[in-house]
């Protein structure tokens, strides 16, 4: 058989084997290894002595072919211990082929589609560009958003209120704390020398402003030396001890008091 | 290709490739046919796309024929054609419009007293975006515009009537802030010991702008807050 | 703008305007209808243009639409305006583009095993074209990208959904047919061989990478060196 075919036209080494095997007019279910493989080796050597590359993969079947030929030349059947998942030594080889000639049909299925689709035209895109270059301003507005949004909004107006609250607070503590320096002086008077822990001196212990009220007072009882208060442990309970100071007369607030303790 | 459905066929197959108007000599010349024949295939297939009311028409220019869109359909070509670009609205103007959709109708001054900003660009671009508009004018002094949202508004959110907002008693009742509200929070927030505890104060006397100290422990620091960040 | 043939007139105006394959939904959402109901329209539009045996026709690509030419007036066109030349794909890449359409999601190792044959190249051509894509990774080892094929594809070969391509069962079982017909399949397999020979011979000895086209088919006269317009 003259192989007039150059190696560069088959699309891998199945491709060629295939060939190869249709031009013996050979069934794939039955391949003469023998034969195929020569017919193989020599027209690869032939690509050879052509200067032709041939790749890598063109070789490995050459080498399946030829193991394949070795193992059909041991006696069969007699030994399936040797290879009992492929009685047939050739087996393997021709599910191959198979799979492969599948999507070679396949791709001659599309080379029809692909050609017939070629009598088809389409028409260019008309001229819009005196759309595209005026886009739409879609506002992106969803009510969650919305929502969140003036939630947000609340939240600093809640702040803002919070701010003119405490500074109303803090006016009304500068009237009230002179009441509650009173309450801690009263509280001394029958006994000055007890101590009394802080908890008592907080009349209302469930208002936060009563709490931080009292405690400011002592705390400006302690700075007029009329006031001691120790803290074993801290955030431990602070006992206040009354000092001989404890009966002069009550100053709404020091004047050095600006920084706090 | 002799029958007249054929010749048909073939022109309209032309004129869609050709794009610009085909002139009858030469659509006929792929026929083998003469000028007048094509131009009275072209002339009939015209008639049958208006006819049948098409949205695609033949124009006939001299006597060269061209497919083109009907008119009706240029809103919808433009719709389809004209890019999308999606914006969001800014925080400030968000605001403004919620106090214009809970508040409505509603004036400027109001506006700017609940938020404590002037608005009037962020009003402005509203209006622009047809979110909101004009509705009249209040009988106070200078008789300022009363503003309230526009329908484009309720179409944002799906909406057909502002009744169908989130309910504005919760969010107004919000503004407010109740006191007691404020009391629970500090009731949770501060327990005895903590008062005695420096690195509280100290803690809170830096603490960021989202963290408001609470007022009574600010009072605990008895003025000490001259210096607090607001 | 409810009546159904002025929807369908929109969509007429909207596809021939757009001329690129125009997606159901999009053009459903100019009209204010939801996809399924664009499709409905739309496939009764395609239907007509058949049924009247327009010189138009309306392709669908999956959920697109596009006004393009019937293809018995190819010939005209040619004569008319000289198309831009098509380049057939090469051998390789139909039979890359075969296992990929059939398999997919596919790796490219289980593609070279097919094949017998390396094809990281095939596949990064078939990528630029638009032809396969990723359909993103396999659980194996190395994570190997999975392809598929894309909507591109299916207007190239001309199918409007990947369930339009011929069933590979039939393909199996005419491959493997049971011992006793072996004969048939030999018989069947001689008239492969001529078919292959003869294309390999004239067409494809003399194009190493694209595959120039066969003499005598259509579109083919092209010869191989423009471009796909894609």
């Amino acid at each position: 058989m003259g192989y007039k075919v150059r190696l560069d036209v088959f699309e891998g080494p199945f491709d060629l084997l295939v060939y190869l095997i249709e031009s013996a007019r050979m069934s794939i279910y039955d391949i003469k290894v023998s034969e195929i493989t020569s017919q193989y080796i020599s027209y690869l050597e032939e690509m050879q002595q052509m200067n032709v590359a041939v790749s890598s993969e063109f070789m490995v079947l050459a080498a399946e072919l030829i193991d394949i030929k070795s193992k059909m030349l041991l006696p069969r059947s007699t030994d399936p211990e040797a290879n009992p998942e492929a009685e047939d030594p050739r087996t393997n080889l021709v599910a191959r082929i198979l799979e492969y000639k599948k999507f070679k049909i396949a791709s001659e299925i599309l080379r029809e589609g692909e050609i017939a689709n070629f009598r088809i035209y389409e028409k260019p895109q008309e001229d819009i560009s005196e759309y595209t270059e005026s886009p739409d301003e879609y506002l992106k507005l969803d009510i969650d958003q919305f929502v969140n949004a003036f939630n947000l909004f609340l939240a600093r107006k809640k702040k803002i209120e919070e701010i003119k609250q405490r500074y109303e607070r803090i006016e009304r503590q500068k009237i009230s704390a002179e009441h509650r320096m009173q309450f801690i002086q009263d509280l001394f008077k029958a006994d000055p020398h007890k101590k009394v822990p802080f908890s008592e001196i907080v009349q209302d212990k469930t208002d936060r402003y009563d709490i931080a009220l009292s405690f400011s007072s002592m705390l400006e009882m302690i700075k007029q030396t009329k006031l001691t208060a120790e803290q074993k442990r801290i955030y431990g309970e602070i006992i206040v001890g009354a000092t001989e100071h404890i009966n002069e007369k009550i100053v709404a607030e020091s004047e050095p008091a600006e920084g706090g303790e | 290709m002799t029958t007249a459905k054929s010749i048909k066929g073939a022109f309209e197959a032309m004129m869609f490739t050709w794009g610009e108007p085909l002139d009858a000599r030469t659509a006929g010349d792929v026929l083998n046919i003469s000028e007048k024949e094509a131009i009275a295939y072209l002339e009939e297939l015209k008639e049958e796309y208006e006819k049948e009311g098409r949205g695609i028409r033949i124009r006939r220019i001299n006597k060269s024929f061209q497919f083109v869109t009907a008119d009706e359909n240029a809103l919808y070509i433009e719709r389809l054609c004209t890019p999308v670009r999606k914006r969001k609205l800014s925080q400030s103007a968000l605001e403004v419009l919620a106090i214009v959709a809970y508040k409505q109708p509603v004036t400027r001054g109001e506006i700017e007293a609940v938020r404590g900003i002037k608005c009037d660009r962020v009003l402005e671009g509203l209006a622009r975006k047809e979110l909101v508009e004009e509705k009249g004018r209040s009988n106070g002094i200078g008789r300022p515009i009363l503003y309230g949202t526009t329908d484009t508004f309720l179409k944002y959110f799906g909406f057909s009537t502002l009744k169908e907002l989130p309910d504005i008693e919760d969010i107004e009742s919000l503004i407010e802030v109740p006191e007691e509200y404020e009391d629970a929070i500090m009731a949770n927030q501060i327990s005895l010991e903590e008062i005695g505890s420096e690195e509280k104060t100290d803690g809170e006397a830096t603490a960021p702008e989202e963290v408001q100290p609470d007022p009574g422990e600010e009072g605990a620091e008895a003025g000490g807050d001259a210096e607090q960040p607001e």
